[in-house]
């Protein structure tokens, strides 16, 4: 008799599990684009126009680091909630509903982003940041806000389930992996209101033809408002893991309950009042905005840096208790053959690097050196790209049998893929720092001009390419793997030998931690306030100057095409066709 | 890496050799480790910023600060 | 076997950023290496590992380790 | 809440971390004086760029070894190209977008700005050696956004002028007539120019001796007898220190009476690349207009 979470809760596995589903496929498509994009990009292997490496982009960043990325935190969430409160979702239909609002949300702001390929009058080639006065189709504005719609709901199901939990349990504290879940998700409710604004209030009206022009430094502000928590938003599902799981699969315990809450609680008042630096080089925000959007952002390095001491020293307990001495010696006692254990490990290890990275990013005027370079990409590609996904990956070769019941189809299998996405990471993100650091700009389909060269003061660019391509070839490797696993442990049937749906004990437990830590209504507050403080006079005064709609400005759709014509909005044909890929998506994703 | 007689071969180790309650456990690994990490931090954030950035020449200039601080634009 | 497989596999890719950044590191000291010379000078260090790794201990360290224990 | 005296220390040593970086960041903007893309320009139409800056994109002294370059980003290209400084110069950079936002990045220098349709970017910058950069976009702004680039040349100081030159004749001329070539040269220095106006036409080489003050415009014609030069197709060129305009123009036995808006302009191919970018984008509205015009007519 085991004890995993497919037996305790059916019904939520069928959703964590369709959530997970969800993710991965967003993941293969949004890998495949990956490699494409690096043959293109350093010159290897070019079978298509230029123009489409944007519509290719767009597609990379939107299914990656939204899509991926999501799914897989609704998932653990509703996993998250459900097993630390030991209670099943309140209304499994509302559970679906959620689901479905994300699921139809991505399929509609996938298909103007696709119709990119075809000769359609529709597109949305305007990457993951939409910056107007790039317009896209209204349809991926509209689904963008179903999408996000769809994770408000799934919100509103965890508190449901805490506000029922806490009725019958009035004097108890609030489980970790649930504190974890409501402070995101309060943070996340607070991140979207810019997007959400941006979209609603501007972008959605303005690609509608209702209203006239937009104000694009107000949208764009608006969207780094929600752009830079958005990036904690998939680093918490990895936090939570590193906190509740890589302990116990360490061998020991969670080092300190007291301070996994402090970071949380940081990370929610800290996180939203941050978006401005990544504008230090944009003109009309003053100086003074900017250096106190840095002061936020470096203080936001704290629960990061916090997190790191407690998650190694959960790490170290687990190692000494397996019999682990000595000042570094302990670290050859960690089970580094178990596959989740070493690709979590892996996968914080790329994040000292990326925090580093990260702390030149939000410099101020060190900033001139890196803004939109590729040192950018190779930034977050250590950060979204290795923390969060790698540590996704390793998590799900200890999810999947426990959403399907199912053993892993190979542990081996599963090691090497995870070694090989920090082998292959290591590559590609290294050379993209140093390719940033000579000039070489990201977002670009060719980074070859004309009347200049990039100069590298070790090696050359042309080494750099290289290196970025390996890279590249043996992250896809390390996909494939990871989906032969996947549907490998699909096919593999039914076992009665799994190990038990747990999460690591602590050895400071949450009794040490002051109750005030667990007023959700003031941290939600105190929250408000901030981002009122860092963004109240910045908005003001961006409007003050360029007016609620802005100036007259020239709609671009970009049309990847021969041309730059201007392209009205779409016909109803159109619409129709790419609905019934749609159709067929969405019964690809739910079977 | 180092051969001190604590490294010992390993090939499997056993999950639990002995249980380590709060009060015992001093993480002193984790400090020589995050210890190493803080000043890999303080050597190439100096490295960035005086090194990288400012030997970037070029950059941009005379601004409101030095105006408040100085009374007068740099030059 | 001095340390487990999966602890080899790790340690093996650690080295991939050091191999990288080694020539980076080397040319301020005005050693400057082709890519071919970093690369064999790589799988060397790789070399150096497994033998390392796999190097049957002496009696007399394992009694010293086990004593230790 | 019990906190293990190391993570106390962990603690401690990540707000030093966290001081000294923003330490660092004001040490930078105050002691070496780094300023940040701020909000001092104010708001432009980016549909109309018609203030005195940015409809003719271009580089004007206002001080000694003080410039002023005016920028425009449009796709997919930076105007003027190249942007042409002279060697320990003091140049502000004022970049503006006619469309989307771009960015204005001199590779291998901390000079890199975001370009907001509406907002003016001001840098400040100093230049001491001679150099080219090259300039990128590096924001996303369209399917040819990869082939947005420019330069910005820092050149040696007897090589930098800010001389503009301009020269018309017409294109046809009855035999007997006068071609009257008239060169205008601004001096958009500071300090007055001394050169040498030359005209060049048939295998003759007029020329007039000029200062022009800072600031000035002077403009002088050239009257040529076309009797002398004889019928058929005549080349003349008009050079002012490095700059060079130059056309063709025809004597004909007699005139035919049809003045054709469009041929009579822009046959002269731009010797000088400074010019190149402003000439166009202007000679191409003029006789767009005036294509129109006639239409309408």
């Amino acid at each position: 008799m085991t004890n995993t979470y497919i037996e305790s809760f059916p019904a939520e596995a069928k959703v964590v599990r369709a959530a997970f589903y969800s993710s991965f496929l967003a993941l293969a498509i949004g890998g495949l684009f990956g490699i494409v994009q690096t043959l293109h990009r350093t010159g290897y292997y070019r079978f298509m126009d230029s123009a489409d490496y944007y519509t290719v982009l767009t597609a990379h960043g939107v299914l990656l680091a939204i899509t991926f990325t999501i799914f897989f935190l609704v998932g653990v969430f509703t996993w998250a909630v459900t097993t630390s409160l030991d209670r099943p979702v309140e209304d499994i239909r509302f559970t679906w509903v959620w689901y479905g609002l994300m699921v139809v949300g991505t399929v509609l702001t996938a298909i103007p982003i696709f119709a990119g390929f075809t000769d359609s009058e529709m597109s949305a080639s305007v990457l993951f940041t939409f910056y107007a006065p790039l317009q896209g189709h209204p349809l991926f504005y509209f689904g963008l806000v179903l999408f996000v719609v769809g994770t408000w709901l799934a919100g509103a199901d965890w508190f449901r389930s805490w506000w029922a939990w806490k009725q019958e349990h009035p004097d108890e504290r609030i489980p970790l992996p649930t504190f974890m879940v409501l402070t995101t998700t309060l943070m996340w409710y607070i991140a979207t209101l810019g997007v959400a604004a941006a979209i609603l209030l501007f972008l959605l009206p303005w690609s509608l033809g209702l209203v006239e022009s937009v104000n694009p430094l107000l949208t764009r502000t608006l969207f780094w408002f929600f752009g830079h928590p958005v990036v904690y938003f998939w680093l918490m599902p990895a936090y939570m893991m590193w906190y509740i799981m890589l302990p116990k699969i360490s061998g020991g315990k969670l080092f300190s309950d007291p301070l996994a809450r402090v970071v949380f609680v940081l990370f929610l008042i800290l996180s939203v009042p941050t978006g401005i630096h990544h504008q230090y080089l944009d003109p009309g925000i003053a100086e003074g905005f900017k250096f106190i959007a840095m002061t936020n952002t470096m203080f936001l390095l704290l629960p990061s840096l916090l997190t790191a001491f407690t998650v190694v020293a959960s790490m170290e307990h687990g190692a000494r208790q397996r019999g682990g001495t000595g000042y570094l010696g302990w670290l050859k006692a960690l089970p580094w053959r178990d596959p989740v254990f070493a690709g979590m490990a892996l996968a914080g290890l790329m994040f000292a690097a990326a925090g580093f990275s990260g702390m030149i990013n939000a410099g101020m005027n060190i900033n001139y050196l890196v803004h939109n370079t590729f040192w950018v990409v190779g930034h977050f590609h250590l950060t979204v790209g290795t923390a969060v996904a790698l540590t996704f990956m390793a998590v799900t070769y200890w999810f999947l049998p426990q959403v399907t019941g199912k053993e892993l189809w190979s542990r081996s299998v599963a090691l090497g893929q995870v070694v090989l996405w920090f082998v292959g990471m290591t590559f590609m993100s290294n050379a993209m720092h140093r390719g940033g650091l000579l000039g070489i700009p990201r977002r670009t389909a060719e980074p070859q001009y004309e009347g200049f060269e990039f100069e590298a003061a070790v090696g050359s660019v042309g080494e750099l390419d290289a290196q970025i391509a390996l890279g590249g070839a043996l992250l896809t490797l390390s996909l494939v793997l990871f989906f032969a696993n996947v549907i490998g442990t699909a096919l593999n049937s039914r076992s009665d030998d799994l190990p038990a749906n747990e999460y690591a004990d602590t050895l400071s437990g949450p009794s040490d931690a002051p109750l005030v830590l667990d007023n959700l209504k003031l941290w939600t507050a105190i929250a408000i306030v901030l981002v009122i403080f860092a963004y109240s006079f910045p908005l003001l005064s961006i409007i003050e100057r360029g007016g609620l709609f802005g100036p007259e400005l020239t709609e671009l759709p970009v049309s990847i095409g021969p041309g730059l014509e201007y392209l009205s909005t779409t016909t109803v044909s159109t619409v129709t066709t790419a609905g019934e890929t749609a159709i067929a998506i969405i019964a690809g994703v739910g079977s | 890496m180092s051969q001190t007689a604590d490294e010992k071969a390993r090939s499997e180790t056993p999950e639990h050799d002995r249980e380590i309650g709060h009060d015992e456990f001093d993480p002193i690994g984790t400090l020589t480790l995050i210890g190493i990490y803080f000043l890999i931090l303080v050597f190439l954030w100096f490295f960035m910023y005086f090194v990288e950035f400012l030997g970037n020449d070029p950059t941009v200039v005379g601004g409101t600060l030095v105006f408040a601080a100085t009374g007068e634009r740099l030059r | 076997m001095r340390i487990s497989k999966g602890a080899l596999l790790v340690v093996i890719a650690f080295t991939a950023p050091l191999i990288v950044e080694l020539r980076t590191v080397l040319a301020w000291v005005n050693v400057e290496l082709t890519v071919l010379e970093s690369a064999v000078l790589g799988i060397g260090l790789i070399g150096v590992l497994l033998v390392w790794a796999l190097w049957p201990q002496s009696q007399n360290n394992a009694t010293e380790s086990a004593e230790t224990e | 809440m019990n906190i293990h005296t190391y993570e106390k220390l962990w603690l401690v040593a990540a707000m030093v971390l966290i001081v000294g970086f923003i330490a660092t960041i004001t040490y930078g903007s105050v002691a070496l004086g780094i300023t940040m893309v701020g909000d001092q320009q104010e708001t432009v139409e980016p549909t109309e760029l018609n203030d005195e800056r940015f409809s003719d994109p271009r580089v004007a002294q206002v001080g000694e070894n003080e410039y002023e370059a005016y920028v425009t980003a449009q796709m997919f290209s930076f105007q003027p190209d190249p942007i042409e400084v002279p060697e320990d110069s003091e140049v502000t950079f004022y970049v503006t977008s006619r469309d989307v936002i771009h960015s204005f990045s001199l590779v291998g220098t901390n000079v890199n700005t975001m370009v907001i349709p509406g907002e003016v970017a001001e840098m400040t910058v100093e230049f001491d050696e001679p150099e080219e950069y090259g300039v990128v976009c590096n924001e996303y702004c369209g399917p040819n956004h990869h082939n947005m680039e420019g330069m910005v040349h820092v050149v040696p100081e007897e090589e930098f002028d800010l001389t503009e030159l301009d020269a018309e004749a017409p294109d046809e001329v009855e035999t007997g007539d006068d071609i009257d070539v008239t060169a205008t040269v601004e001096n958009r220095l500071l300090d007055p120019l001394e050169t040498t106006v030359a005209l060049e036409i048939g295998n003759e080489t007029f020329s007039e001796d000029v200062t022009i003050d800072g600031g000035e415009t002077y403009e002088t014609t050239f009257a040529i007898d076309s009797t002398q030069l004889g019928e058929g197709d005549h080349d003349w060129a008009v050079t002012v220190g490095d700059h060079t305009d130059s056309s063709t123009v025809t004597v004909v036995d007699e005139l035919e009476d049809d003045a054709d808006g469009e041929t009579n302009e822009n046959t002269d191919e731009d010797a000088d690349g400074d010019e190149n970018g402003t000439e166009d984008e202007t000679g191409t509205d003029a006789t767009e207009n005036d294509a129109s015009g006639g239409d309408d007519e």
